[in-house]
């Protein structure tokens, strides 16, 4: 069913725990809809230095925590603003069909908590392309909209 | 992943069994050397014909049937549907209400929906926090109007075992038709269908070590049943199709077998799964038993552990080469929570985080033993992981 | 009785066919070393899903389907009732009509009674004398109210291929679903659901040398079709019931042997088909061939004996070790003759007194000959029993 | 399906023919309906000396045509109208149930011939138990209402 790229960031997540002094903090999901998630940036120069998480979900949802947190780690804030879920479905060599929705949780995750980090620099919050009228061509940091 | 891997300790014995070798063995010449057609004339024809005739018999005896109310189909769902709608679409004029519970297994539950699509209406009985159906709320649910109580002998997912006689009797003193699914009840619960006043009851071969694709329904003499499979004159015209005969034989064995000491497999089983239960909720935290303390299968333990969710618990067990499921195995593909533990009043986070462990012959005390060691490292480990659990203080003793 | 009681001269292939032992060694892991349940999420149920995916590759690439439009099921029986009280019931805001033949298996026949109690019309089309049914007048039956066009690819009985290709691009034409029963015809005759325009297709494992009580329904992706078996999630939904894994192994294994080279398959089987019906023609008196003298199954010779009556001469070629049919099997237990002799104009008399020999992989030269011995004294010496013989004189002279 | 004894008078049946000389004949079924047989008696002193039959039907037809003609050779006029299916079943061990019906032409044909044989001496003829008012106790020959 998962592949064992899954099955191995699922067993051996990276990146699980809390991070005391966060610049971004996200939480996403609710446990009676089945997936949380809670992540943890930490910031230097726009770009995340370190990040942590703690999932409440199935095995596609943990592994996909553990893929993200992993790709995100040293990107710019806008590079992991851009980090989709298809992407992150990619690099765990595919998910199946009714296990797709368990990445859209890290992503989510990842953008509340890079908005949390802006609004505590006092910036306004990037918004994702379904939510402005760029047409999906680029949003968030490049979003003429934004 | 671990030794263990590739011999792994199955205990998913709700889910499916392995096939006793003795069934393989009554199996076997019906493939090859006995292959011809029950119903053709010639003798080739003979021995296929008696192979089924004596399943039939096995099957009746295991039940307190006679065998000429003994039809076999290919599996409970079959015969689920099978009894359900045929019970309601033959008697129609008479009324149009069933009577079942929150809990049953998807192909009672299904079925039902699909008949209030076509004007039968149907009412689901709630179930106690053991997820025992009350006889009195039977009795009150019945109307005029209604033609069937369908209410399954033993729950496949928390294993709790209906009072199955109370609610016979009560059907037949309102004239009302019974129903059960015994499909998980094979060889666990002794059945009698007359002192138990059963009227149709489904069963299905692999759960009992028999072949998979396989199954009966019993049917009192008299019942007026529509058929569901139309066609050839097989299973004396009610059920079409060019029997099954390996599978049929291999039934009758495997329940002949499963039903020969009922007392004593269950007294084994028990033991294990009394171990497991007792020390699963006695070292690892903020765990409960689903289910029934006592009016359980004696196969089946299922846990919630709170702040952890079921599919990711049966996937770390698995890698450590345990097999055991979360919810129903035909359901585990889907996000919702299971129903059965939903009925029992369990919030959607704890019945997300529940773990079935069913035993099953070739189980052994060393395999509960390493259940036992793994279990609790499991869950703390997925305990870590988790946003839910509560900090430190409150925390998980790490599992060593 | 004689010698060859022991191990007969089998010739009722159309009846069931013994499974061959390619298939027997592809389903034997199944039963014990990968019996886990295909649902199940831990690896342990990775072989049997496997397995499973790999049966609906084969049986795909037999059809021209993808493997997403080929649906296991128990039989030929239940993918008939399936296809055709699935798309009537999801159709029936469209439409209340269906359009069949005749000479259809009872699984088609009596599911179509079944319909016509449920507010459904049929229309039964005939056929001519060689079974065919006239493309012409399936164009014909279509109303704005068809929603299905039912019409086997090949008769059980008389052997006669249908014009199925002609038909489906007819219902294709006119917007209507199309349906063929093509249980006798996997191995015999070429399919391609494409060219063919065929929505829903129904096949059997044991008429094609795998196991009793597995088949399929083809389902072109995005028909309308509601399910026969409510339940759990299996077959994509579509389907409830824990997978038959060994006997969906088999059928895989068995269709692709079937479909490796139908032409060989069929010119074997059609010499010795011919060698039948060219000396049963010219040695026995009084007797005709059923069916279609070119458009036939190579497998099926089926013949009426005047003055005598066909259980008579089943059970004197059984005493000589003979395994024959007369009308299907399933309903040989019946009073009534064949519906599809009557159906090709047979009088009563006629049809009572048929034959069918249906040859399979396993018959020789050898076989025949016996057959080509043993039947004319046979009909001989029943004739001579028979009040209805002509007088000495017109007399069939005495089988040496 | 058939006892053994079915189909040994099945495939060496006894009585097969005719009678030129028969002082009784019955015929009794149609081509069409599935079964027919023809009967041929030869009677001495009220006694059966010769019977004679053919028949057109399936195996439990032509065993009971068989067993019944055994039977009454030697029988009275009045045992061999007594003889009843039930009774040819019995002596044949047993016949399935859907095949019951094709004992009954045996003795149908024998009751047929026997009212041929007092038709033919002006007699009128017996009735079955089911067409007069004796209640079953005993008809035909024996009956005061025959
Ligand atoms: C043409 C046809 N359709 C359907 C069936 C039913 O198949 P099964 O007996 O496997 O259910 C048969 C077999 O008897 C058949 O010959
Ligand atoms: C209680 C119950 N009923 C019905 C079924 C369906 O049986 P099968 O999968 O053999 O059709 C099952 C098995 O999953 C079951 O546990």
């Amino acid at each position: 069913m998962y592949t064992e790229k899954v099955m191995e960031e699922f067993t051996n997540p990276k990146n699980v725990g809390e991070l005391a002094d966060a610049d971004g903090f996200g939480e996403v999901g609710s446990p009676s809809c089945g997936d949380t998630m809670k992540l943890y940036l930490k910031v230097e120069d726009d770009r995340i230095v370190d990040v942590r998480f703690r999932t409440f979900g199935c095995a596609a949802a943990i592994a996909s925590s553990s893929m993200a947190t992993t790709m995100i780690r040293g990107m710019t804030l806008a590079e992991a603003w851009d980090l989709s879920n298809a992407d992150v479905v990619a690099a765990l060599g595919g998910l199946p069909p009714a296990k797709i929705h368990c990445s859209v949780l890290a992503e989510a995750a990842i953008r509340t908590a890079i908005n949390d980090y802006r609004a505590r620099r006092g910036l306004s919050p990037w918004k994702p392309c379904s939510s402005c009228s760029c047409g999906g061509d680029g949003c968030g940091p490049h979003c003429e909209n934004g | 992943m671990n030794d263990q891997a590739e011999r792994p300790v199955y205990m998913d014995h709700a889910a499916t069994t392995f096939i006793k070798p003795e069934v393989i063995a009554a199996m076997a010449p019906y493939f090859s050397q006995y292959f011809g057609n029950p119903s053709s004339l010639y003798r080739f024809a003979g021995e296929p014909r008696k192979g089924v005739d004596a399943a039939r018999e096995q099957v009746a005896a295991a039940l307190g049937a006679t065998p000429a109310e003994v039809f076999f189909c290919a599996g409970g769902s079959e015969a689920d549907n099978w009894a359900i709608k045929g019970v309601a679409l033959a008697n129609h004029k008479r009324g149009d209400h069933i009577v079942t519970t929150a809990i049953e297994h998807h192909a009672v539950l299904h079925t039902c929906e699909w008949l209030e699509k076509h004007g039968f209406s149907v009412t689901y009985l709630p179930v106690d926090t053991f997820g025992r159906v009350d006889p009195g709320d039977v009795e009150e649910a019945i109307t005029g109007r209604t033609v069937l109580i369908s209410v399954m002998t033993a729950n496949n997912e928390i294993g709790t075992i209906q009072p199955v006689a109370r609610i016979g009797r009560i059907a037949h003193d309102h004239d009302v038709l019974f129903h059960t699914d015994a499909v998980q009840a094979i060889g666990a619960v002794p059945i009698d269908v007359e002192s138990m006043n059963i009227d149709l009851l489904s069963l299905s071969g692999h759960k009992f070590y028999g072949p998979k694709g396989t199954g009966a329904l019993y049917v009192r003499r008299g019942t007026r049943l529509e058929n569901l499979v139309h066609g050839g004159g097989q299973e004396r015209g009610r059920r079409a199709g060019t029997e099954n005969v390996p599978g049929i034989v291999g039934m009758g064995k495997a329940i002949e077998l499963a039903t020969a000491d009922i007392e004593g497999h269950n007294r084994r089983l028990a033991a294990m799964r009394d171990r497991l239960i007792r020390e699963v909720l006695s070292t690892i935290p903020d765990s409960r038993l689903n289910g029934h303390p006592t009016e359980r299968l004696a196969n089946n333990a299922n846990f919630s552990f709170r702040y952890v969710e079921g599919e990711s618990i049966l996937l770390m067990l698995d890698a450590r080469g345990i097999c055991a499921s979360t919810g129903s195995a035909c359901s585990s593909a889907s996000l919702e929570p299971s129903h059965v533990l939903l009925a029992t009043g369990l919030a959607h986070e704890e019945a997300h985080g529940s773990l079935r462990l069913t035993l099953g012959d070739a189980n052994t005390e060393d395999d509960v033993g390493y259940v036992l060691e793994v279990l609790p490292e499991v869950i703390g480990r997925l305990r870590q992981i988790s946003p839910l659990t509560p900090p430190a203080g409150k925390r998980v003793p790490e599992a060593e």
